[in-house]
């Protein structure tokens, strides 16, 4: 155990941030830069694992396993989110047969 | 918290419903009675802090006022329901039971302690929110609403999230307290990371109450949605999330660094200014209530901002003033919509007055509310917005506000003038009633509210 | 007195409901015009039950939402009284016009006049600030849809205009009001009596002058804010312009008396000069216009401007003389503006138009009728023994006191007064006949209309003292307020 | 043995990016999936294990397969996928790239959380959370149950094929209104 | 003195009630019953008066012997309160009327006058439709004249000033369907009020100065003033402008010779007996305020020769009847304005005396003749008439021997106060007054030749008036022939009753003094009525013996001409005035209004339109867009955050 904790005590928190910034950030710029929502929605997936990955840092670090359970909670919206999302998808594709998130303005102004 | 789970089994209660064939005609009864009972508990759940669930919810006066209140209102839109499901063969139960679901989600928004019981909150509300946006599974425009509300929402809750992991690493809890003593402790230094984590979450809200920049899904969704569902998201979601706001910005449970006051502040100024001006050119009478109910949006978050002794009544009083006369329009819009068989310009409540004097008169009565002219509801709503802006000090931000209603006004009485100008080809809107008690309800509501407001303040 | 206070903002909203809801579309007019009669005798009771020195009479109070300081307070002093006399005068004229105007659904007309009375009793009567604004909004909404459902061409466009025009004024009043009120000690109270005690500071007043201000020199109109003004008064129904030039009016006079000149005292000292300057132009300027008016209707409107200036710069110089003439003179203008009104709305139904350039020779057809009409315009352009001479005279001497160059353009003004109404008269009534058709004379309804209106302009001309006497202890009261605050 | 960290860093940001980058939605997702599993790995150095074990369980066993179920019942998987403009492309980039450079030029000077003095070797361990779980956190966990009944009807309920002979009422109309509306 | 309180109110109350009555009753009334019924109105208001003046007579008598107790302390002045008018706070103005010498010299004259015109319009408008009206019409003016002349302070005389101003408005439109008629009656209307613009002010100075405009209280309280003071000479001059207005002076006169449009009997009565001397009533009145401002007195001293001088020479070229007759009254009121500017007060309401009768008479006269050829005013085609009008040429004769001032008529004693005057300020003033009278004498005895002597160059075939109309007439001569005897000069034996018995009112009049070598006057008289007779004969050669219509106005000279179309003033006021009121209001109305103010409004509301439909645009509705907004929106938000922690 104790060298996890060693590890633990060997990274400094700041990369865990740097990570899931960087992580969060790719997500991010992968959901401006597709067309194909599935793609956008695993980048808003790989986003909330940034966060998870963030919260679970710093539960280790604050020695809370608080933010583990948020993690918890987090990856059951998640997942819920996602069966509602790809749902939502296949009705779409089916009314709108395509996929193309550009397709989609015939809401506006 | 028994409401809670009364709700939450009301729910189950009417899925099972759902599954007998011609149960269909028991569903909003039930559900009505349900919520009747919701309402009868919440009044029960008060509790000395700290309540539920190791702290996690509280009720004080505020949220119970709040629950009941929106309670009140899934109540008349059930009422409303029970006409407006009545053509509709599938998974009526469904819309009825994610419907309870949802409210039960902005009951969470309502108590909240920490941050988690905030964000399941939201996510309870949105969930069924973006399948009941989809509720017209034949309609394109209902699957664009639905897939645009998920999208943009689940983007938003990232955020939300990375703000609340933000929090959590600074301070190291997500419950209220512990956050606001910290804020207390580290109030004036610089806490990069803290503020950082605020204003994600301020992000995440901000996209809840439709807050420029990011409205954008506001007038798409009001629009593509089942007007039922329209009703439902711009008035119960919106006492949701207001209260939700409040209790995290408006209250002094989180002392908010000045930086993101000053932010907040222009998320604000950008509110009013497009929620009113887009406003002006709607002719499309759902996106023009979308557009409104963004304005109004400003309002309420002039009155969060203005951190008032009397803020939480204010809001809520305005929320559900707001509210009543939100959900009778869309009742009445549906019955013109029918009339005019489907068109939703504007131009359908043409003549209203020559056929259906009264109903013109009770569309007046809303609009005017929603407009803020005495002696109405609305007006004691701005008054109250104004009036606690000025006594903290907010005066040239107050005067800028008071221009922008003014602005509302106009595009208000453009909907008036048309309900009240005579119009060629005489489309009788039918009126059934359950509709004509919901609209009297409301029409009576936001007049007595007006003259006699002491009840809800 | 109570009792009668509540009665005559309670009854024209009860009866007007009746209406609405009954629908006695033949009958309409009769009840309307028996309630403002009723009305009228309220308030000639409440004018003799009242004691001139007992200064502000509070006939009713009720807490409302005093957490945010409103308060239900009814009462009057002599100005309120004054304005309340008015009102109750001027509309059973106005309902009474209705029996020329055929407008399409009479019940609906009547019940609006009566609601936009009962509105217009609150306000006179409303000794809360807050209160006196929702009467004040309120008073706009039946005037709507009296412009939106019976007005001319364009008066969708004109009467938002309108509506948008004064709302922006009355919430900026609010606004003011709001904040005046926040200004005053713990506990606050929001009643007028209050309110006026309240103690600014001199800078903060310049800017909260025109916040105050502004909504009721839009409402007066005042130049250059007056813009609305004519195109509504044309397009506007006969009634609707009637009390839009009658009372409305009148509002945004007796708004600055309670609210700017007390609360805002050192505002009202550092833009004095703007002000009064901007009404004299303002009164020149619409005496001027109004010569070249096409239209009859609007050469009233432009001449009901010329006067409000006038009345307006009267009521900024901040003496007796001034104060007491401007408001005096409220009353003249009403009934005068009111006959005028009637006069035009007799000659479009006569000829179907009000365009000058289409009239001329009635006289010789409608001897009574321009007999009539003459007498009316001696009172507009105040004749001595009319009614305005008195006003105009009381108001040139407070003019006096501030600076002789304000009275003597002040004066001009009844040059041009003279101009323009004696051009109107000649266009409409001289010349030779040109009429092919038979026009009628001015019948019964006519002459029970205009006679009485005349007859008061007369009577109160050469006897004006018991007016000014309702006047003098208010007004005198106001100074004393706008004084000690220097 | 903090190397391991970097290891794991590096493939996680790899695969992030191939996520966005790849052509065919199937590569995507095949690189999502070892994303996650650094993730996972993550956790492991990070002594969560619960969470790590969940972790796999939850995206690479369920929302992963759904996702790849969802692809493949809807035969996405052509990889000519039109693209989008390039200037919206780049644009995203540079999106992307100012949002993490505005964040981590804010926390330049340190994140000011100060060390704690001491690491609790248990928390993280199935025990400890399990604890907090079902007694810190029970309310939540109940409620969450709410959200996924509402996912699954919802999931139920746009799934299936719609069998209602007639269109709902006011779908070509909604189409009329757009006539309006624009 | 109750009984003069009542008398006092019943004199203006007489024709105020005839006006009520005939006006109300103007459908009803027969024939000349109106007529009668004004008449009688008048009439009794005369003899009121009469009485009140006798009763007054006495009392001053007493008084100055001493005997008479209770007669106020200023003795001649008694002021009848009726009851406040207006008071408001310090400010208190009674509806009072003062009988004083002043005042009751008016009354006699309105009342006496007047009810000649009144029994002479019975003939004169009795074919007239609407004569019922003209009567009250004519009763109200005699309403608002009494009120005029009664008034006990400034603002009761300022009633009567604007009503008398508005009865002649209405009579001289008494033909209102002609427009000419019309526009004169607003002319002269418009241009009283000009004039009334500087009266009201002037008003408005004394309140504010003494605090009440009783004239006793201002007589006393002016005694403070120092003389010469900008105050007094402003409130003076201004006092002057209402003067002006109504006594038809430069610059304002153009509207009296218009105002011919109206009836003659309107014309004798309002325009040349009554109201136009008004001015000159006022300022007698405010005399004690006009002695202490020395440039007003000569302002009005030039603004009258001027007038009277050019309007003479006017009068030279006209062929109107009734025209020429205006010019004179005009001219007539220069002198008299001449002779206020002398501070000779009391020649110039002797003058207006005399001349109210004389000119009366040459009005009713020369309606008269207007009557006998049916409407026809153009002199040139008249002529010959003393052959059948015997008594309107006689009485005529008379009337213009009067005004030429022939000794041993009214007019010569009147007349020559004024040039005395005028010759003890400077002998070149004397020239000028002479020349006007001269000028006056010229074009009187041309119309008097053109219209009655040489032979009749018209159509219609004359008759003698009936004799309501002659009877008025004749009393009217003998008034003017024997007239001068009410202020014989001391020089003929007389002494100056006149004079003195106003001095009792009038401070300015008590306050004159003429000292005049008695060789000097002889000699100016001496000269004065030697060029009369020079001028008389020049006329009877150049007209008497007219058979012809001679050609005018073709080939006049261009300083004739110029004189003939009245040295083109109409003109040059609708030049200067009427059209660029008229055009600039329309411009104002164009661009000031609809472009800047209206425009500014509109703008605004345009502009922030204008604003929404951009905004709109920026719902695009397209997914990635609203994503990319949000990110942009969050980064925005976030830079702004850090930047101001």
């Amino acid at each position: 155990m104790n060298d996890i904790v060693t590890v633990i005590r060997s990274v400094p928190l700041e990369h865990y941030v740097f990570l899931s910034f960087t992580l969060f950030s790719i997500g991010l710029a992968g959901a401006l830069f597709r067309r194909n929502t599935i793609i956008i929605l695993m980048c808003l997936e790989l986003m909330f694992n940034s966060v998870n990955l963030l919260l679970a840092a710093f539960s280790a670090h604050h020695g809370d396993p608080g933010g583990q359970v948020f993690v918890f909670f987090i990856m059951l919206v998640a997942a819920a989110e996602v069966t509602v999302g790809l749902a939502i998808l296949v009705m779409m594709k089916r009314n709108v047969d395509s996929i193309d998130i550009n397709q989609l303005n015939r809401l506006k102004w | 918290m028994s409401a809670i789970i009364l709700l939450s089994i009301l729910g189950v209660v009417l899925l099972y419903l759902g599954l007998g064939k011609n149960n269909k005609r028991f569903l909003a009864p039930v559900g009505m009675l349900g919520l009747a009972g919701v309402i009868a508990l919440t009044f029960l759940d008060r509790r000395p802090l700290p309540a539920w669930g190791n702290g996690a919810l509280a009720f004080d006066d505020l949220s119970i006022a709040f629950n009941a209140g929106m309670a009140a209102i899934t109540l008349l839109i059930f009422l409303f329901g029970s006409d407006y499901y009545a053509r509709m063969e599938q998974n009526v139960a469904e819309h009825y039971a994610l419907l309870i679901f949802s409210l039960c989600g902005t009951f969470l928004l309502t108590s909240y302690q920490n941050l988690l019981m905030l964000f399941l909150g939201i996510e309870v509300l949105s969930i069924p929110l973006y399948i009941l946006a989809g509720g017209k599974k034949r309609s394109y425009r209902s699957s664009e609403a639905s897939f645009k509300y998920f999208l943009l929402g689940s983007f938003a809750t990232a955020f939300f999230l990375m703000g609340i992991a933000l929090v959590y690493g600074v301070s190291g809890s997500f419950d209220l307290a512990t956050i606001g003593a910290y804020a207390q402790a580290h109030v004036g230094q610089h806490d990069i990371l803290f503020l950082l984590g605020l204003f994600f979450i301020t992000v995440g809200l901000g996209f809840k109450v439709a807050a420029v920049p990011f409205h954008f899904w506001s007038p798409d969704v009001y629009e593509g949605a089942p007007t039922l569902v329209t009703a439902f998201m711009s008035t119960v979601v919106k006492m949701g999330s207001f209260a939700a706001v409040y209790r995290l910005i408006g209250t002094h449970i989180i002392v908010l660094p000045p930086a993101l006051e000053r932010t907040l502040w222009v998320m604000t100024f950008l509110t009013l200014i497009v929620g009113n001006l887009v406003a002006l050119r709607q002719s499309q009478f759902k996106r023009l209530m979308a557009y409104s109910s963004i304005a109004h949006s400003g309002f309420l978050l002039l009155a969060v901002l203005s951190h008032h002794a009397m803020a939480g009544r204010a809001i809520f009083y305005y929320t559900f003033t707001y509210s009543l006369a939100t959900v009778g329009l869309f009742v009445i819009l549906t019955l013109a919509k029918r009339a005019a068989n489907g068109d939703e310009n504007i131009r359908i409540f043409r003549g209203l007055f020559r056929t259906k004097p009264w109903l013109a008169i009770t569309t007046l009565v809303l609009l005017l509310s929603l407009a803020g002219i005495p002696p109405t509801a609305g007006f004691l709503a701005k008054y109250q917005v104004f009036f606690m802006a000025v006594d903290n000090g907010y005066v040239k931000t107050t005067l800028f506000a008071v221009v922008m209603a003014v602005i509302g006004i106009y595009y208000y009485l453009l909907v008036i003038r048309e309900a009240f100008t005579p119009n060629d080809e005489g489309t009788v809107v039918q009126l059934n009633t359950t509709n004509a008690v919901v609209i009297a309800v409301c029409g009576l509501g936001v007049l007595g509210l007006g003259l006699w407001p002491m009840g809800l303040l | 007195m109570m009792l009668m206070t509540l009665a005559i903002i309670l009854l024209p909203l009860l009866a007007g409901l009746v209406l609405m809801v009954a629908r006695p579309h033949v009958q309409a007019r009769s009840i309307a015009l028996l309630t403002s009669l009723l009305c009228l005798g309220l308030a000639i009771a409440m004018y003799a039950g009242y004691d001139r020195n007992s200064g502000m009479l509070i006939a009713y109070a009720h807490d409302w939402v005093p957490a945010w300081g409103m308060r239900i307070v009814f009462g009057f002093d002599g100005i309120s009284l004054l304005m309340v006399l008015l009102t109750a005068i001027v509309f059973p004229f106005i309902v009474g016009a209705g029996w020329k105007q055929q407008l399409s659904n009479p019940s609906l007309v009547n019940a609006l006049i009566l609601f936009t009375q009962s509105s217009l009793f609150g306000v006179f009567l409303a000794q809360n600030a807050f209160l006196f604004y929702v009467f004040y909004e309120l008073a706009l909404v039946p005037v709507f849809f009296l412009l939106i459902y019976w007005g001319g061409e364009r008066r969708r466009a004109i009467t938002l205009k309108f509506f948008i025009y004064t709302v922006l004024g009355g919430l900026t009043l609010l606004f003011g009001l709001v904040y005046s009120y926040l200004q005053l000690p713990e506990p606050r109270s929001a009643d007028i009596s209050a309110l006026q005690a309240v103690t600014i500071a001199p800078d903060v007043q310049r800017w909260l002058f025109w916040v105050l201000f502004i909504a009721f020199a839009i409402k007066m109109p005042m130049f250059p804010f007056h813009s609305w003004q004519p195109d509504t008064y044309t397009m506007a129904p006969l009634q609707g312009t009637m009390i839009l030039g009658g009372v409305m009016l009148k509002m945004g006079l007796y708004g600055v008396v309670r609210f700017v000149l007390p609360i805002v005292p050192d505002g009202v000292a550092h833009w004095r000069d703007v002000v009064i300057a901007l009404s004299l132009v303002g009164c020149l300027y619409a005496g001027w216009i109004a010569f070249r008016q096409r239209d009859l209707k609007r050469l009233v409107a432009w001449s009901s401007l010329s006067h409000v200036g006038l009345m307006c710069a009267a009521l900024f110089v901040g003496n007796t003389a001034g104060i007491t003439g401007s408001l005096y003179q409220t009353l003249a203008h009403a009934i005068i503006v009111v006959a005028l009104l009637y006069l035009v709305g007799g000659l479009k139904e006569r000829i179907g138009t009000t365009e000058l350039a289409a009239m001329g020779g009635l006289k010789v057809k409608a001897p009574r009728l321009a007999a009539l009409f003459l007498l009316v315009m001696l009172g507009s352009i105040a004749l001595p023994l009319t009614q305005g001479f008195v006003g105009e005279w009381l108001m040139f001497n407070g003019l006096l006191e501030v600076s002789p160059w304000w009275t003597f353009l002040g004066v001009i003004s009844i040059v041009l007064g003279a101009i323009y109404m004696l051009y109107a008269y000649q266009r409409s009534m001289l010349g030779e006949d040109r009429w092919k058709m038979e026009i009628a004379d001015a019948d019964g309804i006519d002459h029970w209309v205009l006679v009485p209106l005349i007859a008061a302009t007369f009577i109160i001309g050469v006897y004006p003292q018991p007016v000014l006497d309702l006047l003098d202890a208010p007004v005198q009261q106001l100074l004393t307020l706008i004084n000690t605050a220097h | 043995m903090q190397v391991l960290f970097y290891i794991f860093a590096a493939i996680s940001i790899l695969s992030a990016l191939f996520v966005v980058a790849a052509k065919s939605p199937i590569n995507s997702v095949i690189a999502l999936i070892v994303c996650f599993l650094s993730i996972a790995g993550h956790y492991i150095l990070l002594n969560a294990q619960f969470l790590a074990v969940v972790h796999i369980i939850v995206y690479t066993g369920a929302i992963m397969v759904l996702f790849l179920f969802v692809i493949m019942l809807l035969n996405l998987n052509k990889s000519t996928e039109p693209q989008k403009s390039l200037a919206t492309r780049v644009a995203a980039v540079i999106a992307g790239g100012v949002f993490l450079l505005t964040l981590l030029g804010a926390i330049k000077d340190g994140i000011g959380i100060a060390p704690p003095a001491a690491y609790d070797g248990s928390v993280g361990l199935v025990k400890s959370v399990g604890v907090s779980l079902f007694t810190d956190y029970l309310l939540p966990f109940e409620v969450s149950s709410v959200l996924f009944l509402s996912a699954m009807i919802g999931a139920v309920m746009l799934g299936k094929k719609d069998t209602s002979p007639q269109p709902l009422s006011g779908g070509k109309v909604l189409t009329k209104g757009a006539g309006t509306n624009a | 003195m109750v009984k003069t309180d009542l008398l006092a109110m019943l004199v203006p109350a007489f024709p105020l009630v005839g006006a009520i009555v005939i006006a109300s009753l103007r459908g009803k009334l027969k024939g000349n019953t109106a007529g009668i019924l004004a008449t009688a109105m008048v009439v009794l208001s005369f003899l009121c008066s009469g009485v009140l003046f006798v009763g007054h007579e006495v009392v001053n008598a007493l008084h100055a012997a001493g005997m008479h107790q209770e007669s106020p302390p200023e003795g001649a002045m008694h002021v009848v309160k009726l009851f406040n008018w207006i008071s408001v706070g310090s400010m208190h103005i009674p509806f009072a009327f003062q009988i004083d010498a002043l005042s009751l010299t008016m009354m006699l004259i309105v009342t006496g006058v007047g009810s000649l015109i009144h029994l002479y319009s019975i003939g004169y408008m009795h074919d007239d439709k609407r004569v019922n009206t003209f009567f009250s019409l004519l009763n109200l003016f005699s309403f608002a004249m009494l009120m005029l002349v009664m008034g006990g302070n400034f603002l009761v005389t300022f009633i009567g000033w604007e009503g008398v101003g508005l009865c002649s408005y209405l009579l001289i439109g008494f033909w209102y369907t002609v427009p000419a008629y019309n526009y004169a009656a607003r002319k002269a209307f418009v241009m009283n009020r000009i004039g009334d613009l500087g009266f009201l002010i002037a008003l408005v100075m004394i309140m504010q100065q003494f605090g009440t405009l009783d004239y006793g209280t201002v007589m006393d309280k002016s005694a403070g003033i120092s003389t010469g003071s900008p105050w007094i000479t402003t409130v003076t001059l201004l006092l002057f402008v209402g003067a002006i207005g109504k006594s038809a002076q430069l610059p304002l006169f153009t509207w009296l010779p218009d105002a011919m449009a109206g009836p003659t009997p309107v014309s004798a009565l309002i325009h040349a007996a009554t109201m136009v001397t008004a001015g000159i009533f006022l300022l007698v009145r405010s005399s004690s305020l006009f002695v202490l401002a020395p440039i007003t007195m000569d302002v009005v001293l030039t603004v009258g020769l001027v007038t009277a001088l050019i309007t003479a020479t006017i009068g030279v070229f006209q062929n109107d009847i009734k025209k020429v007759l205006a010019y004179s009254t005009v001219s007539q009121l220069g002198l008299m304005f001449v002779a206020l500017g002398l501070g000779a007060f009391s020649s110039a309401m002797f003058h207006v005396t005399t001349h109210a009768f004389f000119k009366a008479l040459l009005f009713l006269g020369a309606g008269s003749v207007i009557h006998a050829l049916g409407g026809e005013q153009d002199i040139r085609k008249m002529g010959g008439l003393k052959g059948v009008t015997k008594i309107t040429y006689f009485t005529f004769l008379m009337g213009t021997l009067a005004i030429a001032g022939i000794p041993g008529f009214s007019g010569f004693f009147s007349k020559d106060a004024i040039l005395m005057a005028a010759y003890e300020k400077h002998p070149l003033l004397y020239a000028a007054t002479l020349g006007v009278s001269l000028l006056t004498v010229f074009y009187m005895f041309r119309l008097l030749f053109l219209t009655f002597f040489g032979t009749y160059r018209g159509k219609a075939h004359p008759h003698e008036s009936p004799r309501v109309m002659t009877v008025p007439l004749i009393i009217l001569a003998v008034l003017s022939v024997v007239g001068g005897v009410l202020n014989l000069p001391h020089l003929l034996g007389g002494h100056e009753t006149m004079k003195h018995y106003l001095g009792t009112a009038a401070d300015g009049i008590a306050g004159e003094h003429m000292h005049l070598a008695p060789a000097t006057e002889w000699m100016l008289m001496g000269i004065t009525v030697g060029s009369i007779a020079l001028v008389i004969w020049l006329a009877y050669n150049r007209f008497a013996k007219k058979t012809t219509l001679d050609p005018e106005a073709e080939e006049l000279s261009f300083f004739k001409r110029l004189i003939a179309r009245k040295w083109y003033i109409d003109e040059l006021y609708a030049a200067l005035f009427e059209k660029p009121y008229g055009w600039l209001s329309a411009q104002l109305d164009a661009i000031m209004e609809k472009r800047v103010i209206d425009g500014a409004v509109n703008f605004t509301g345009n502009t922030t339109l204008r604003l929404g439909k951009v905004l709109r645009r920026v719902q695009t509705g397209n997914m990635s867009f609203y994503l990319f907004a949000m990110v942009v929106g969050i980064i925005g938000f976030l830079l702004l955050t850090i930047w101001s922690a």
